[in-house]
């Protein structure tokens, strides 16, 4: 093949933070890279519901060759048109139904929420964080987990305080989580949404902040530490050589620190030099598989143990990871 | 509980509160007029993009401000004219303002998706700001939040005494008589509608350049909706609104910081507060009918011209 | 100046030409804007107003995107020609959907006959039993129904949510906030193979036949409208208040309930956290928009899901934002009022100097 | 310009589409005269009045006022120069207070408001129309109203006082003080323009007259010098009829009977009635009088049941109890109502005519299987237009466009078609002009011939002495007794009216018993 289109379908407008921005920052990684070879299109803010089939039969149908489908609701959609568009290909981000011609792909973001665990675990005084959540699916619990692993292993008596705000994208209520948070005492802001608004509310606390999804820097100078972050351009090249070579091939790619795909944003320059030596060590032994985030003995927020030391929590029982590990506050129903 | 922490609780309740207390404030003296401007969500939106583009190219808030009313009674301008000269009906022009108001927002905006400025800084009230509980609440906020409730006062004051709050209230009670008796109704409307462009446009600005400060499109969620509903439920009382406004953002902090508390309840089911809570209070409220009528303006929303 | 002059009998003629004209005026502003950003207007106006409808595919996607919307106005326009402000039609819907899905989960497995028009009375039950808290409310316990049901609606959302997260999340779906995909059992027929176009259309034209027959047919249509226009007549007369207001929610509701069944077992095929990305609010544009007239809403309706799906063919074909949809239903909503005047009103050009000439006769008469 | 008139109109013209209200008009009124402006419904009469208040823009004409020209804009200017204007439907906002109402209509003129109150207690009291300033203008009665209306133009240094139908709601005596307070005007040199339906008070009161028809001046005359009759004539041409012969009948057994009817207060400005008894029988007019505000509301309600009286059996119909049935079963049993106030309650302003004759009518088959026999509705619209000489260009006419008086003859002659067996009405020919009048009252004559029982609630007396067989008066949501109505003289109706009815003249104390109470 001589050249790709390539689509793209995001859930939220792009924006110059969050999940959807990362994506859009690999497609112009895309545009750079390829030049002539390729053309991009994106159509962003689609509902999760039965616009989503239409949008992506509409990419399909005008001559995209490989369409990446960015939201867990584009999933049966995706697998809905795929069969009908047998020629196309189709990468689903964070789901779990594959098809010949649908891949699925996501990061193993929760190896950078353990190592921001660690961060806070030496930078926190009142041994209080508080978490900001969108829902409770298993994505975000298993961020939650990664994150309070961390944190304990420096400091065995922290705890988490969780608030759900159900939504991803909220400023306002995400930003009244924070306050709320932070009147509870908690001297660290972490976040599972897209907005900066909790990072400006730590900002405006004096306190630290941790981001997501990409270098949130820019909201909050001072407040922010680290955050963890999506990179998808070596990824997405990868597979667009494949269509070009016709080598393209249905997978489950669940990559993180070791492929590049998770990162953290360029630490705070708050952060002793001793936690980050502490840091870069940890991190390279995830990536040469030295060490799991979930790795035991892990107890759940009962206090009994579900995994013994020495073993870890297969990828099956992550994926639908459904309880808190002990530190976490709040109940998960 | 600690003192402390009632102090946060007040403190963010009435920032919260803000952003709806000015649009429903604006949107109470447009509907004395008997004018029903259902745009506000839309006016809203195009205050907090004109306020943000405005602070972002010149960093002065009170510029931005300024620009986000301006543009906020320009949009009120277009709805008027389509209402009060066109005759059209107030509930789908108002409806047309907030889906143009939103589209041209996010248009306008694009460019400024996740930019950042400086915030509002908060104001504190020497002396006054350390009293205990309501200190921090009362005297340590934001230009803006003082502002509205000079506006709360001057508009309490305006209705109950000033003769022209009388013809705002005479007007929404019947425009005919009033043009009988030669008052200005088409002014008088215009101006109303107008105040209540400048308030929400206001009010949009203090969710991009105080409250979050940060643009992305559709930002307001529904706080103009809710500002609708605020002035119905305040049935057309000024002190109402106030009370109104801080009550639902108090309730919608709540169920977060029930959450930060620890408290072992579905979160879905929490977030339902604040509209559970409205509906009870509603209904607590509406026991009698008739005090309900008493300041409700009788000619609201219907169309109304002068036969030349 | 201009001014209006109020007609002694409203214009028919007009009443057909204002939407031709509003459109007219949308076509030039949208020609000179597209310009003035430097796109081809022609081509921008061809992608945002034919191409999403130049194929049969497109077509049938139009008719899927409007059903559930059209379901929503027809009941609205019902409750609004009663002066029955029912802002809820969203709620509604949503809660439509949960109680269709939670009939349809559990006919996963089954070829029961029965499982598609149980879980579409379920829909249309729990829509009715959401308008029929905003009844009760408002005839028992006196509240405004606006607040109520813009409440309802937030309230709507969270138990969707909720059920989605809980209850009927998909016990092998990985904790993922979704329901199983249903059966072919509780699934909606699809007219034309190929498309999406499904059952729910038909429940559509019925339901335009049905309330087009109702309000201009039949007495109990006269009263709602008697209601609506004229309540101390209405009372007058003795029509029965309280019957008319919660038939009218109800039956609105119901609609706003198969509406939300409809999607769930249609084009989505299972239950997710957004079934409706605001149908409900749409439908009341586009009932007022069609004037509360079930002709007027249909063709209202399909006109702004043609530029709803107009603006996701400018974002694949020329790049232009999804802002634009709002902006244009919006601009065009704002010329259809602006040119309805016309219905009710000439407009007349009276000239300056005119006026003064009558104003100068008793000036010199004064002398 | 000469210097003798107060007021000059000359070729005044306003085009309404549809209508020209003012053809050519000139009027011209002298110092200190009170000066009546006579027309039919719709002859243009408040329109000429409105050009002059400077609320509607004259097409042309010119206006002098004292010899000089008058340059109005908007109703400021005219009181400027000292005129005022009582409207024939009240101006007055209900939320507002009586002070602050005056306050809004003055403008500038009113002065500051802690000074106004205490000029409006003086001022009418001095006209001997007292008032309170601070009470709330939905809190009076109707002769209440009016007197604020008239208080506020007396506030003004007047000079000319545009008076458009006042003494359609006025009792009596409310009447005969105007009319003292108008004299006193007028030898300060005041002039008066008098606009009036009913005549005898013209001739009572005015100077002079000038007489519209059709929007154009039909003629003048010195009303002392006239009869009813004459001036009658010059209004209405000679083809409509003027008077129509009245007479008295007998009723034969009682179709509704009201015994201890007592309501309880549901608005905050109801009169709760207190024990009413009486009976109507079929093939009689009962008439009741009463100053508006004190219980005819309440009674309409009562027997029309809009507002429906906890289970008591007050009222029967021929024995059936419908004290709990709500308005469509009462109908059903032969209830026609016809209320006050004709736009908003007994017609739908925004619906056709056709639409308003189905509104009521809808069991005279005009309704298959729930489904509207268009036809037959207009043919009956057109029926109704047709036989109640009912003034409109088709059924497709809104009701809103109508004059007062043809609306009223519409509605009434739709209540008669379907042949009630009891007819109520309120104020039947409020603010209507004498044709009308003559056309309503004929059909209502007509109707209780046929034996249907009416009764009549209005404040108009001549009316009630011209149609009705028996009267009485509600006062305080208390019901006088219930005589003929040759046993009542004027004088015993006005105390009723008052409130005494214990005081009855001596001729007839055998008849103090309410006859509903021998039921
Ligand atoms: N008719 C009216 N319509 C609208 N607003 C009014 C009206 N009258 C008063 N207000 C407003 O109501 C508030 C207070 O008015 P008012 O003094 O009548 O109430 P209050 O006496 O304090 O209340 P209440 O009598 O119910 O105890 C002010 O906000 C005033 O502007
Ligand atoms: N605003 C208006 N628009 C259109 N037509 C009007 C308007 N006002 C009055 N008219 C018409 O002008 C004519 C004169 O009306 P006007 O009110 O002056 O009559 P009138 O003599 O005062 O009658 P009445 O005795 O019933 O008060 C009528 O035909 C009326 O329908
Ligand atoms: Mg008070
Ligand atoms: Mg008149």
């Amino acid at each position: 093949k001589d050249s790709v289109k390539v689509g793209f379908v995001y859930v939220s407008p792009i924006g110059e933070a969050g999940w959807t921005y990362t994506h859009d920052v690999s497609r112009h990684y895309l545009e750079e890279k390829f030049g002539e070879k390729i053309e991009t299109t994106f159509v962003e803010s689609v509902p999760e519901g039965a616009d989503a089939e239409r949008v992506i039969t509409q990419l399909a149908k005008s001559g995209h060759d490989l369409i990446f489908t960015t939201s867990f609701g584009y999933m049966n959609p995706t697998i809905k048109v795929a069969k009908r568009f047998p020629n196309v290909k189709f990468e689903h981000a964070t789901g779990y139904k594959r098809a010949k011609n649908v891949g699925t792909y996501f990061d193993r973001i929760y190896e950078g929420r353990y190592l921001t665990g660690v961060i806070a675990g030496h930078m926190s005084k009142s041994d209080s964080i508080g978490y900001i959540a969108a829902f409770p699916i298993p994505e975000v619990i298993r961020g939650i987990n990664a994150f309070t692993l961390g944190l304990r292993s420096v400091k065995p008596d922290a705890q988490v305080k969780v608030v759900w705000v159900n939504s991803w994208f909220d400023p306002g209520k995400e930003r009244e989580a924070a306050d709320s948070l932070i009147d509870q005492g908690v001297d660290i802001i972490t976040q599972h949404t897209d907005s900066p608004a909790p990072l400006q509310a730590a900002e405006a606390a004096g306190i630290y902040a941790i981001g997501y999804h990409s270098d949130m820097s820019g909201y909050g100078k001072k407040a922010h530490l680290t955050a963890p972050v999506h990179h998808w351009d070596e990824f997405y090249a990868q597979r667009v050589q494949q269509v070009l070579d016709d080598k393209w091939q249905s997978q489950d790619v669940w990559k993180g620190i070791d492929a590049g795909m998770t990162r953290l944003a360029p630490l705070s320059k708050d952060i002793p030099a001793n936690v980050v030596a502490e840091i870069d060590a940890l991190s390279a032994k995830i990536a040469n598989g030295e060490f799991h985030p979930f790795s035991g003995p892990i107890k759940n927020q009962q206090g009994e143990l579900v995994t013994k030391a020495g073993q870890t929590i297969d990828d099956k029982t992550l994926l639908g990871m459904d309880f808190y590990v002990e530190g976490v506050e709040g109940q998960l129903k | 509980m600690d003192l402390e922490v009632i102090t946060n609780i007040l403190y963010a309740t009435i920032r919260t509160g803000t952003p709806l207390l000015l649009v429903a404030l604006g949107e109470m003296v447009c509907e004395k007029s008997g004018t029903l401007n259902l745009g506000q969500e839309g006016m809203m939106l195009l205050g907090a993009v004109a306020g943000f583009i405005t602070m972002y190219q010149c960093d002065n808030l009170f510029i931005g401000f300024s620009v986000a009313a301006l543009v906020g009674v320009m949009a009120s301008l277009v709805f008027a004219f389509v209402a009060l000269n066109l005759n059209a009906s107030q509930v789908a022009a108002g409806l047309a303002l907030t889906i143009f108001g939103t589209g041209l927002s996010a248009f306008l905006g694009a460019d400024y998706e996740g930019k950042t400025i400086n915030a509002l800084p908060t104001l504190a009230i020497a002396g006054f700001e350390h009293i205990p509980v309501l200190g921090k609440a009362l005297f340590s906020q934001d230009a803006i939040v003082y502002l509205s409730w000079a506006l709360v006062l001057g508009a309490y004051l305006f209705f109950k005494y000033h003769r022209a709050g009388l013809a705002v209230r005479a007007i929404g009670e019947n425009p005919g008589v009033g043009n009988n008796l030669g008052l200005p109704v088409m002014r008088t409307r215009y101006l109303a509608v107008m105040f209540g462009g400048a308030l929400a446009g206001i009010a949009g600005a203090y969710l991009s350049l105080a409250y979050t400060p940060l643009w992305t499109q559709n930002m307001t969620s529904g706080r103009g909706w809710i500002a609708l509903a605020l002035v119905v439920f305040a049935s057309w009382r000024i002190e109402r609104v106030m009370l109104g406004a801080y009550l639902f953002g108090f309730a919608s902090i709540m169920h977060l910081v029930a959450q930060a508390f620890g408290l072992a309840v579905d979160s879905n089911l929490l977030a339902m507060l604040p509209y559970g809570a409205t509906l009870i209070v509603l209904i607590m409220l509406s026991k009698n009918k008739q005090k309900l009528k008493m300041y409700e303006p009788m000619w609201l929303g219907k169309p109304w011209h002068k036969g030349h | 100046m201009i001014k209006l002059e109020p007609r002694v009998e409203r214009s028919n003629t007009w009443s057909y030409l204002s939407p031709v004209l509003a459109i007219l005026l949308t076509l030039i502003t949208g020609y000179v804007v597209f310009a003035l950003l430097g796109h081809d207007p022609l081509n921008a106006l061809y992608t945002l107003l034919v191409a999403p409808i130049a194929d049969w595919y497109g077509v049938t996607e139009l008719l899927v995107m409007t059903t559930p919307i059209l379901l929503c106005a027809y009941g609205l326009a019902l409750c609004y020609r009663a002066s029955v402000w029912n802002i809820g039609a969203e709620g509604q819907l949503l809660i439509g959907g949960v109680c269709a899905s939670a009939v349809a989960v559990n006919f996963v497995d089954s070829t029961s006959a029965f499982a598609l028009p149980l879980t579409l009375l379920a829909g249309i039950a729990g829509g009715m039993l959401w308008a029929g808290l905003a009844a009760f409310m408002k005839l028992r316990l006196n509240t405004n129904e606006i607040l109520v049901t813009i409440m309802l609606n937030y309230i709507a959302v969270n138990v969707l949510l909720w059920a989605v997260h809980g209850p009927l999340k998909d016990p092998h779906g990985y904790n993922f906030p979704e329901s199983a995909l249903f059966g072919d059992s509780t699934l909606l027929p699809v007219i034309f193979d190929g498309t999406r176009l499904h059952l729910g259309l038909a429940f559509a034209l019925l339901a335009l036949c049905a309330t087009w027959v109702f309000i201009s047919k039949t007495f109990v249509g006269f009263q709602v409208q008697v209601l609506g226009l004229d309540a101390s007549a209405a009372k007058m007369a003795g029509y029965k208040r309280a019957l008319l207001i919660a038939g009218v929610l109800v039956i609105s509701g119901g609609l706003a309930g198969l509406a939300g069944a409809g999607e769930v077992a249609g084009p989505i095929g299972q239950l997710v956290p957004q079934i409706s990305p605001g149908y409900g609010y749409a439908a009341i544009i586009v009932a007022f928009l069609g004037r509360l007239h079930p002709l007027g809403i249909t063709l209202a309706g399909l006109l702004m899901g043609l530029i709803y799906m107009g603006g996701e063919m400018a974002q694949i074909n020329i790049g232009l934002p999804n802002a634009i949809t709002g902006i244009f239903q919006g601009l065009m909503l704002f010329y259809l009022l602006s040119c309805d005047v016309l219905i009710g009103y000439r407009i007349k050009l009276s000239l300056p100097f005119k006026q003064q000439k009558t104003q100068l006769a008793p000036i010199a008469q004064e002398s | 310009m000469d210097n003798k008139y107060r007021l000059t109109m000359q070729g005044m013209t306003k085009h309404y589409p549809g209508c020209i209200a003012n053809d050519g008009v000139t009027i011209k009124i002298k110092h200190g005269e009170v000066h009546a402006l006579l027309g039919e419904n719709g002859a243009g009469k408040s329109t000429l009045m409105k050009m002059l208040y400077g609320v509607v823009k004259p097409d042309q004409g010119d206006m002098f006022f004292n010899g000089r020209v008058m340059n109005i804009k908007e109703p400021a200017d005219a009181r400027e120069l000292g005129i005022g204007m009582v409207f024939q439907h009240f101006s007055l906002f209900e939320t507002l207070t009586v002070a602050q109402n005056i306050a809004l209509a003055l403008g500038d003129l009113a002065g500051h408001s802690s000074s106004l109150a205490s000029r409006i207690s003086k001022t009418s009291a001095r006209y001997g129309m007292p008032l309170d300033p601070h009470r709330l203008v939905s809190t009076l009665s109707t002769g209440e109203r009016q007197r604020v209306e008239i208080v506020r133009c007396l506030l003004l240094d007047i000079q000319l006082l545009i008076l458009d139908e006042p003494t359609s709601v006025l009792t009596p005596q409310e009447v005969d003080a105007l009319f003292k307070t108008l004299h006193s005007l007028k030898k300060e040199g005041c002039s008066v323009l008098f606009i009036s339906h009913k005549l005898h008070e013209v001739i009572e009161l005015c100077d002079s007259a000038t007489i519209l028809r059709g929007g154009k001046v039909s003629g003048h005359c010195i009303p002392k010098n006239e009869t009813s009759e004459s001036i009658a004539r010059l209004m209405v041409g000679d083809s409509t009829p003027i008077s129509n012969q009245t007479r008295r009948a007998k009723g034969t057994g009682d179709f509704l009977t009201v015994s201890n009817l007592s309501t309880n207060v549901q608005a905050l400005f109801d009169t709760p009635l207190k024990n009413i008894n009486f009976a109507v029988q079929q093939g009689e007019i009962v008439g009741i009088a009463g100053v508006a505000g004190n219980g005819q509301e309440e009674l309409l309600k009562a027997l029309s049941g809009e507002e429906i009286q906890a289970n008591n059996s007050a009222i029967k119909f021929k024995n059936t109890v419908v004290d709990t049935l709500c308005p469509l079963k009462r109908r059903r049993l032969g209830l026609a109502c016809v209320p006050e106030d004709r736009l908003g309650r007994g017609a739908v302003p925004d619906m056709d005519l056709a639409q308003n004759a189905l509104l009521t009518s809808f069991d005279s088959g005009l309704v298959k299987s729930g489904f509207l026999v268009k036809q037959k509705i207009s043919q009956l619209a057109d029926k109704i237009i047709k036989k109640y000489k009912v003034k409109t260009p088709s059924n497709r006419t809104h009701a809103l466009s109508l004059s007062g008086g043809n609306l009223q003859k519409f509605i009434i002659g739709r209540e008669v078609e379907q042949n009630p067996q009891l007819l109520v009405m309120s104020h039947p020919t409020w603010g209507v002009d004498i044709g009308a009048q003559v056309a309503i009252h004929e059909a209502i004559l007509k109707l209780r011939d046929e034996g249907c029982a009416v009764l009549v609630i209005s404040e108009d007396l001549d009316e009630l002495y011209k149609i009705c067989d028996r009267i009485g008066a509600i006062c305080d949501g208390k019901l006088s007794p219930i005589l003929d109505t040759d046993c009542v003289p004027l004088v015993q109706l006005g105390q009723w009216m008052a409130g005494d009815f214990n005081h009855d003249l001596k001729n007839n104390t055998t008849q103090i018993t309410p006859q509903g109470a021998l039921a």
